[in-house]
């Protein structure tokens, strides 16, 4: 059996609980087929950010599945599967005609950005000496303060982005920027699975069990049901 | 406003808790310098009394003079009487002091700030003028070496100096005893009984209630005997601990000596 | 799709509407507060006494945990004592050859928050203590009343009014610190609100819902407290 | 353990450090402030003033700060910049910043709390100590300034210590509006470096400092009046 | 233990709070029946010895026995001494009872379920042998129709009595007052008299402090000055006031009448 470990909050698109409590979502959805790749029984275990990582180590669950970038820093703490998914980064922000997501558009301006993403680090590297940052526990957050115009611009993933958009409240204040020029260094590391670092069995399971999944047809399958692009990027 | 003058002109008082009548038309007059002893049984309604002329409990009904100065009042809701003006109340307790039965010492101030509270911050006495004159008083009551001392570690009579010695620092025109000898030895009493005598010399009012007759006959210039919330007998303390008229008073008086 | 939806129908108490999750959310909040509160007084009481008449060492260990509990954040407490704790339980009861022990998150949620709760409750009450009439505690004594009776009829009613408005405090506090359980996987009225919230992006209509019911949780609790504190300043005259 | 990340990250955690004393004092200053005249309107005032007192008390004792903290700053935050003048006058660069919404919610809430402690305090002093000082025509002030309230005080210390701790374990939610507190610097080292207890223990130490700090002097102020026990 | 089980054995107590040595001494032994009155200045430390002796105040040094029975004593650092047996003192305390100088009645109980408290809870007496028992004690001391009031709304002398229908009401052995008729009127003073000769006739010992010196003479079999910390002076109330050996005792009986 392998337990999967999942953050306990809202993350729609990617994993959340409906009303009655059943998960649902594309990572979730890509959890299972990736289950029956390996043949295995899986479970969800679901925790607060904050226990993802005490509860993978106490062994609570084998695997944090969760929309977890992964860096050369978390590394050096615990391993990780293969990417599964990496979207754009992107910009959006008040509305006003102006587009444009390169680092002379944002001069004298304060982006808002969730705390330590990738997008925080490529702000370090691009946008630092120009704009001023604005540091958000959660992207919802730094929806509402752009929204009220304490901020000029949100930074991040392009899903979540995209989602407020389509929303009334972001419909009226705000307009997507576009996206920011890639940079594989920093952007192009993507999503994986998060793992103990003596776990390398499993790791190799799971990353057979992503490629096999991925080459099938069935991860377009199930990100056509909620995406119009494939979040795998190249 | 009253014939004379009077330091302390009580007309009439009434006081009830609940159901409980406890003054029923209580009246009194004193000159400067008079010492009125009120005696009476435990329960009869005396601390409810001297309470009541520093507003402490408001007395339902009454006409009260201090110091030569009407309280206004004003009648509430229930026909209750109200002081008409609470100021008023303040300032006319700035020249009354009162020693508690229960003593009601501020249990977060030592002795010597207890005493030197009130000269200080409702006389606006400085400090060190406070300070000497209460030494001087604590000294008077044998309580000097105890000044830094907090209530709660005090015997029984030695808080009850101390609070002899707090309402005698605001050199008030009017004195109100509760009992204060009832925790002293009889060395003591004679002390207190001198400083009372000096302080009729000085034209001080006092009022005091006692338990103990031979104080009471020995300090008074005039003794009201309450029963049941009324004066049952007055008069000057040769009367009413000598030739009492009223039968009750002769057997209160008496009880003493059996 | 969440803006077509209306709000009540947001609300209703089956799915797909979100009350009934934030109802059981409610339930489990007041569930895991009045446990811990529970935990709270006991350990309280026993820390006020522990500190006013214990010795020398008693006094230091009980100042320690008085400071020290409080101080550190409840995230790690609960952290090191559900993931820490368990792996280092686990890992002795392997080396003594006995089977792994599974402890449930709920219990050590519970367990925290009691002993947070303790180390607050301990000041609480021995500040109560000190505030009694020390008179009062010696009659008992005279005559002849145990320490577990004197404390029972005298102090404990003594004490209550000076004390009930810190409990009470300190009751407001624990239904929202057992927010704090959501790390060991169990959810209450906290965190349903965000899940819902950010599955409909609603959020101003659900964190006014929870605290509405957070509110209601507070007037409930507000009648039992005023009533205790009725009770317990019977035969106190009134200030002012 | 690991705590080589420390000599990256050492001015944003002494800038967290700052922030968080900053909230602390500010909210626990005002906070009391406003505390006494909550509690006094309690216990004295006339009845509207009693329950509206009460009411506020309830209420923000009732629901959780953290909710206080965003309908302040999503709310009436984002109603301010449409008040005229505003955003141009000199106020706005503090206006416009998460940590005067928090500095505020922070201690309008730290008063309701502290508020409900001083008013049994203020009931639980010896009524006769209060007439004592009436009976020497102590104004209403004067009894306040220097009997009821200084004796209510030492009277609930021990609770109000409490209460402080409470406070500084509540600042973290400063950060939901973008302050970076101690604690929301360590959640960054966390979720940078996926690190669960060297960052929290840093914090702790830190906690563990204030808190005895806080303590310490509280026993002070308790010490200078003996009790009998 | 001792010759002919005295009821109350204390010798030698010495007693200190911090450099202030208030017990520097004190004897005393007292048979069945015996009535002692303990009489001394204001501060002399009275109520400590009578503390002493149900161990609300630990004396640094001294022996104790009590009905017949010795209190264990261990010594302890700093070269005091300590019960032994807490379990021991609690229930010899069941055999004693005492008036507080300040009453101390618990203020959240009314006057009834003060005095029922201790016979219920201590001795296991029934509810309504006890309330009985009480309200025939509170008739006695006049206190009837005031059993429902709570301490606070009760004069001065209200709570004195309440206090010694409470300490009456658990029957005991030994009875330790301190000052109980100081907040009493003259005819309640002779009630209390007359109270403690039956209970002295019914065979109990009774340590009594006072300030009245003619109660003190009346009711005692044995008198005690206390000063300064020693016995100065002790014998028959004949004796003691009559024909005091000590100057200091002369001086201090002799006060009162001048
Ligand atoms: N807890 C205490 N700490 C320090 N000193 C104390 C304490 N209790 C009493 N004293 C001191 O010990 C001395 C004796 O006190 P005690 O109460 O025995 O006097 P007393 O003889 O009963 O006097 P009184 O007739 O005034 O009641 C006093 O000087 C008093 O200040
Ligand atoms: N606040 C109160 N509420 C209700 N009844 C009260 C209150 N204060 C006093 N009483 C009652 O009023 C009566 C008179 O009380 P008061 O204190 O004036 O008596 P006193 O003459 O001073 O007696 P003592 O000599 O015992 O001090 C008593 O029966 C008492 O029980
Ligand atoms: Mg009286
Ligand atoms: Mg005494």
């Amino acid at each position: 059996e392998v337990r999967f470990g999942i953050m306990n909050e809202a993350y729609p698109s990617f994993f959340t609980k409906d009303p009655s409590g059943k998960w649902v979502g594309w990572e979730i959805e890509l959890m299972d087929a990736v289950c029956a790749e390996m043949k295995e029984t899986c479970s969800i275990v679901d925790m607060s950010w904050d226990g993802l990582i005490p509860g993978l180590e106490a062994k609570k669950f084998d695997v944090i599945w969760s929309s977890m970038s992964i860096t050369d820093e978390r590394k050096k703490t615990i391993d990780f599967t293969d990417k599964y998914y990496n979207t754009p980064s992107k910009l959006i922000g008040a509305k006003d005609g102006k587009i444009g997501a390169a680092p002379e558009d944002v001069a004298d301006k304060t982006i808002g950005i969730q705390v330590s993403t990738i997008q925080s680090e490529y702000y370090k590297k691009y946008f630092a000496d120009k704009a001023s940052e604005q540091t958000y526990a959660t992207l919802d957050e730094a929806f509402q303060d752009l929204a009220a115009g304490r901020i000029d611009y949100v930074f991040g993933d392009a899903i979540p982005l995209a989602e407020f958009l389509k929303t009334d409240f972001g419909k009226d204040c705000c307009e997507d920027k576009g996206n920011v020029k890639d940079d594989p260094a920093i952007l192009g590391t993507g999503i994986g699975g998060g793992l103990r670092k003596d776990d390398t069995a499993l790791r190799d399971k799971l990353n057979a069990a992503i490629a096999a999944v991925r080459a099938s047809g069935k991860y377009a399958e199930i990100s056509k049901k909620y995406f119009d692009f494939d979040p795998y990027g190249e | 406003m009253t014939r004379q003058a009077a330091a302390l002109l009580v007309e009439d008082v009434h006081k009830s808790f609940g159901h409980h009548d406890v003054l029923k038309g209580v009246s009194l007059s004193a000159q400067k310098g008079d010492v009125i002893s009120l005696i009476g049984s435990s329960g009869s309604g005396k601390s409810t009394f001297l309470r009541c002329i520093n507003f402490l409990e408001i007395a339902d009904r009454g006409r009260f003079v201090i110091n030569g100065e009407e309280i206004r009042m004003k009648c509430g809701r229930e026909g209750r009487a109200h002081p008409a003006n609470w100021r008023q109340i303040e300032r006319i307790r700035t020249g009354l002091a009162m020693v508690f039965q229960s003593f009601n010492l501020w249990a977060h101030m030592t002795v010597l700030e207890n005493v030197i509270e009130a000269p200080i911050y409702v006389l606006r006495t400085s400090r060190k003028e406070a300070t000497e004159q209460a030494e001087a008083l604590l000294s008077k009551v044998g309580l000097y070496d105890k000044r830094h001392a907090y209530p709660a570690f005090l015997s029984g009579g030695q808080q009850q100096r101390a609070s002899i010695a707090r309402a005698l620092c605001v050199d008030p025109a009017v004195m109100l005893f509760d009992e204060p000898t009832s925790a002293l030895d009889p060395e003591l009493v004679g002390e207190v009984l001198k400083v009372i005598r000096e302080l009729a010399e000085e034209g001080r009012t006092m009022l005091l209630v006692t338990h103990e007759m031979k104080f009471a006959r020995d300090v008074s210039s005039h003794v009201m005997f309450l029963d049941q919330g009324c004066v049952e007998e007055e008069g000057p303390p040769a009367q009413v601990f000598g030739a009492p008229l009223s039968a009750r008073c002769r057997a209160f008086t008496g009880a003493l000596s059996h | 799709m969440s803006s077509s939806q209306s709000l009540l129908e947001l609300l209703s108490p089956y799915p797909p509407g979100w009350g009934g999750v934030l109802l059981a959310g409610a339930l489990s909040t007041v569930l895991i507060s009045l446990g811990a509160y529970l935990v709270g007084v006991v350990i309280g009481l026993a820390g006020a006494i522990g500190k006013l008449k214990g010795n020398r060492p008693v006094r230091f260990v009980l100042d320690l945990y008085t400071t020290a509990v409080r101080a550190i954040p409840e995230l790690i407490l609960i952290i090191g004592l559900y993931y820490a704790g368990t792996d280092g339980l686990n890992r002795i009861l392997a080396a003594l050859g006995l089977p792994a022990l599974e402890i449930n998150g709920f219990v050590a949620a519970v367990a925290v928050l009691g002993i947070v709760q303790g180390a607050y409750m301990t000041e609480v009450f021995r500040g109560a203590i000190l505030a009694v009439p020390v008179g009062q505690i010696e009659a008992a004594a005279a005559f002849g009343m145990r320490p577990r009776l004197r404390l029972r009829r005298i102090v404990l009613p003594a004490l209550m009014p000076n004390a009930l408005p810190g409990l009470a405090n300190l009751w407001m506090c624990v239904t929202k610190d057992s927010a704090l359980i959501a790390v060991v996987g169990y959810q209450e009225l906290a965190l349903a609100t965000r899940i819902a919230a950010g599955n409909t992006k609603h959020y101003f209509l659900f964190f006014l819902a929870s605290a509405a019911l957070y509110l209601a949780i507070t007037l409930l609790s507000n009648v039992v407290f005023t009533a205790l504190e009725n009770r317990f300043r019977r035969g106190q005259p009134k200030t002012a | 353990m690991n705590f080589s990340w420390i000599f990256s990250y050492w001015p944003l955690l002494a800038a967290g450090a700052v922030q968080t004393v900053l909230l602390l004092v500010i909210s626990v200053g005002f906070g009391f402030i406003l505390a006494i005249g909550l509690a006094l309107a309690q216990v004295i005032g006339p009845r509207w003033l009693k329950l509206l007192a009460r009411g506020y008390c309830t209420c923000l004792r009732g629901t959780p700060l953290l909710i206080q903290l965003w309908l302040l700053y999503y709310g009436v935050g984002s109603l301010l910049p449409m008040i005229p003048g505003l955003r141009a006058s000199f106020l706005w660069p503090i206006l416009r910043e998460g940590f005067f919404f928090a500095a505020v919610s922070f201690t309008l809430n730290y008063a309701a709390y502290e508020a409900e402690v001083l008013r049994g305090a203020l009931l639980a002093v010896p009524k006769g100590e209060l007439e004592a000082g009436r009976s020497f025509g102590m104004s209403s002030s004067t009894l306040l300034r220097r009997i009821w309230l200084p004796r209510a005080i030492r009277i609930a210390l021990p609770t109000i210590a409490g209460e402080v701790v409470l406070q500084l374990k509540a600042t973290p939610l400063a950060f939901t509006v973008t302050v970076m507190d101690l604690y929301a610097v360590a959640y960054k080292v966390r979720q940078d470096t996926l690190l669960v207890y060297e960052p929290l223990m840093v914090v702790t130490v830190f906690y563990v400092c204030l808190t005895l700090i806080i303590t310490r002097a509280f026993k002070i102020v308790e010490a200078q009046v003996p009790v009998r026990r």
